[in-house]
């Protein structure tokens, strides 16, 4: 009986640490593709890459939990780049002085 | 006029440029100077107290109000603050600028020879917000100025 | 040593006074500062700077890392413009760099 | 060219339309210029109105720092934050008696007299020699289209003459514009823009200026204009009005000479945007833009900063 326990401990382990990968590097491909619209947009912010940078390392590492962590955050930023764009074309002429 | 660099105009930068080039070719062999020993201790010593005794030994040491140090408040950057040192008192044979909080807090030292009045300026570098200390070495004494100089941290975000 | 210190000097006389005024272009390296690839760039620094005017030398600067990069000095002492002063400077490392000058009258406004 | 531009006209308008109605004090003809500068997409015919758009909007620049700083004369602020903070300007003045960058100026001439492998020199490639022309820079060039800086030009007179350009940013370029900028100190600043594409790359570097970007959701002029003269930090935030002026800048920080695209680089990242390369199209649109804010402005470099 005690066998079949660790067994599947080990099993579940194995099988959620797998779906978490791959989610990770899921989310870091969006923020990747995010990221390459900011660049197009002329917005990208500079913290960004280095997200994906550490999301891509954890994953290496094992660390996935961490790379969940940050794939998600370097998706925000990305997207949040972007929306910044979007404000910008249609707000910049509040700040010209009249 | 433009105040930014007053006394300073093209015409007279290109003069001096063409006529110093001249002289450089002058200068022969290099004469014999008595070259005062570079005080390595003094330079290297890693507190006040010790940087200034390797630069002047045990001799007496006091504020004297005679010592005009110029210094700001607040520098401008820590890379290069301003140091005038002006003083009436007589027989000046060197003066020494010091920075308590720098890792080697004595900068420099300019030894004064026949005819040199003792009125100088120098930019030094300080690390952090620091005392800033003078001395004047006059007939056997040493005549101290000081004052805090704040050093702020450059940069507005990154 | 190919290269020379490279020192550029500024006088003003007025009623017997010399105002010199002195750059002496130099890196002075602390030995703290990093290069791109983050290893530390090993100490340079200017080390002494004499001043000989009528054979004497009139001042003597000695310099440690903690004065600025391109150090900076202003000096004065009784001279006669036309006359000429000579600069020897050295560095850490054993460059030198030497400079004649004729001293200018102050120019008045 | 950003596509957005094909937007722009029509969505600013409602916004015009609707911020209109509260100014009083803005003048009619104002209001008229703002809105023409707003279609000029639909009739490019009116090219005089390029001119005319520029020039209130220089007009309304000036204004601003006129406003904000009454007691100083607006073109002392060729010297940035020195022109505001007495025991600063102090400093600067010591410093600028005898800067360190006179050395970069000499490399500079001397890196300006370079005979090139076909005999050629920089002389050939500039107006008067290249003596005493730096204010005729960045200027729009209506046969390649764009927008041609100082620094620009000099390596595209090295790559005519098959010599490989320089590195922007610092060094040796640095030193070249340094002393190009010296043999042209007093001369005014005075931009023009010729045509629609000009205007068009004016109205892109505007708009560089005026949006909040990087992770701190700053714009240029959220810094620039709106809390000029107050301290960000330990920064003395300098006016916006002849920030072009001085440069290349030599930064105590840096320990040497800066062309504007490196302190360009600098503050994208002092707000954490990602800054554009060296002489990017962005780059030189905001310099032509900002230089033609400091019209009547002199030439004041090389200059020492912070």
């Amino acid at each position: 009986m005690k066998t079949i326990k660790v067994f599947l401990t080990v099993a579940i382990y194995l099988f959620s640490s797998m779906v978490i990968a791959n989610s990770a590097v899921k989310t870091i491909e969006a923020a990747e593709l995010a990221r390459a619209e900011a660049i197009e947009l002329g917005f990208e912010w500079s913290t960004t890459v280095k997200l994906i940078e550490q999301a891509k390392a954890s994953v290496e590492s094992g660390d996935l939990k961490e790379a969940e962590k940050l794939a998600n955050l370097a998706l925000t930023e990305a997207n949040n780049s972007i929306k910044q764009a979007k404000y910008a074309d249609n707000n910049w002429q509040d700040n010209v002085p009249n | 006029m433009t105040i930014s660099n007053k006394g300073f105009s093209r015409r007279r930068f290109f003069k001096t440029l063409g006529k110093t080039a001249g002289y450089i070719a002058l200068a022969t062999s290099l004469p014999s100077i008595a070259w005062a020993k570079w005080s390595e201790k003094a330079f290297s010593s890693k507190t006040l107290d010790s940087a200034i005794k390797a630069c002047f030994g045990d001799l007496p040491i006091a504020d004297n109000p005679a010592v005009k140090l110029d210094v700001p408040d607040i520098a401008e950057n820590g890379a290069m603050v301003g140091v005038g040192i002006k003083t009436e008192l007589e027989n000046v044979k060197s003066v020494a600028v010091f920075v308590e909080k720098n890792p080697a807090p004595l900068c420099v030292k300019y030894n004064f020879g026949k005819g040199t009045i003792p009125d100088v300026e120098t930019r030094v570098r300080m690390g952090e917000t620091s005392n800033l200390i003078a001395i004047v070495e006059a007939d056997g004494k040493l005549h101290r100025s000081q004052k805090l100089v704040k050093v702020t941290i450059g940069g507005c975000g990154g | 040593m190919a290269d020379k210190i490279k020192i550029r000097v500024k006088t003003k006389e007025d009623n017997g006074v010399v105002k010199a005024l002195m750059l002496i272009k130099h890196p002075m390296e602390s030995g703290m500062r990093k290069d791109q690839d983050g290893n530390l760039i090993p100490v340079h620094h200017l080390k002494e700077v004499s001043v000989v005017y009528k054979d004497e030398t009139i001042f003597h600067g000695e310099f440690g890392t903690g004065a600025s990069k391109d150090p900076f000095v202003i000096f004065h002492f009784e001279g006669v413009a036309g006359e000429k002063f000579e600069v020897n400077a050295v560095d850490s490392k054993g460059v030198t760099g030497t400079k004649s000058v004729k001293i200018k009258k102050l120019k008045k406004k | 060219m950003y596509s957005i531009f094909k937007k722009l006209p029509l969505v600013s308008l409602m916004i015009l339309l609707t911020s209109c109605a509260q100014e009083t004090d803005q003048s009619q003809s104002d209001v008229t210029a703002e809105i023409q500068a707003e279609t000029v997409d639909q009739n490019s015919s009116a090219g005089v109105s390029f001119a005319d758009n520029v020039a209130s909007d220089i007009k309304r620049f000036k204004g601003y720092f006129v406003e904000k700083f009454p007691s100083i004369d607006v073109y002392e602020f060729k010297d940035g934050a020195y022109a505001i903070d007495e025991a600063k300007r102090q400093q600067w003045l010591d410093i600028e008696e005898f800067p360190p960058y006179e050395f970069s100026i000499e490399e500079g001439e001397e890196s300006f007299s370079e005979v090139f492998a076909n005999g050629k020199t920089y002389a050939d490639c500039f107006e008067n020699g290249g003596v005493g022309v730096r204010q005729n820079f960045p200027y729009f060039d209506t046969e390649s289209n764009q927008v041609i800086t100082l620094e620009l030009a000099i390596n595209q007179c090295r790559q005519a003459n098959g010599e490989e350009p320089l590195a922007y940013g610092q060094g040796e370029i640095a030193n070249i514009s340094a002393y190009m900028a010296y043999t042209s100190r007093d001369k005014k600043f005075d931009i023009q823009v010729p045509n629609e594409s000009a205007y068009n790359a004016y109205l892109s570097g505007k708009k560089f200026y005026y949006s909040k970007r990087g992770q701190l959701n700053f714009s240029c002029a959220d810094c620039h204009l709106k809390i000029s003269g107050s301290n960000l930090r330990a920064e003395l935030l300098s006016p916006g009005i002849g920030q072009t002026t001085g440069m290349p800048i030599y930064r105590a920080k840096w320990g040497e000479l800066g062309t504007i695209g490196h302190r360009y680089k600098e503050c994208n990242l002092n707000v954490r945007a990602q800054p554009f390369d060296y002489q990017s199209e962005a780059y030189r649109n905001l310099e032509y833009f900002q230089t033609i804010m400091s019209k009547g402005f002199v030439v004041n470099g090389p200059s020492s900063r912070r």
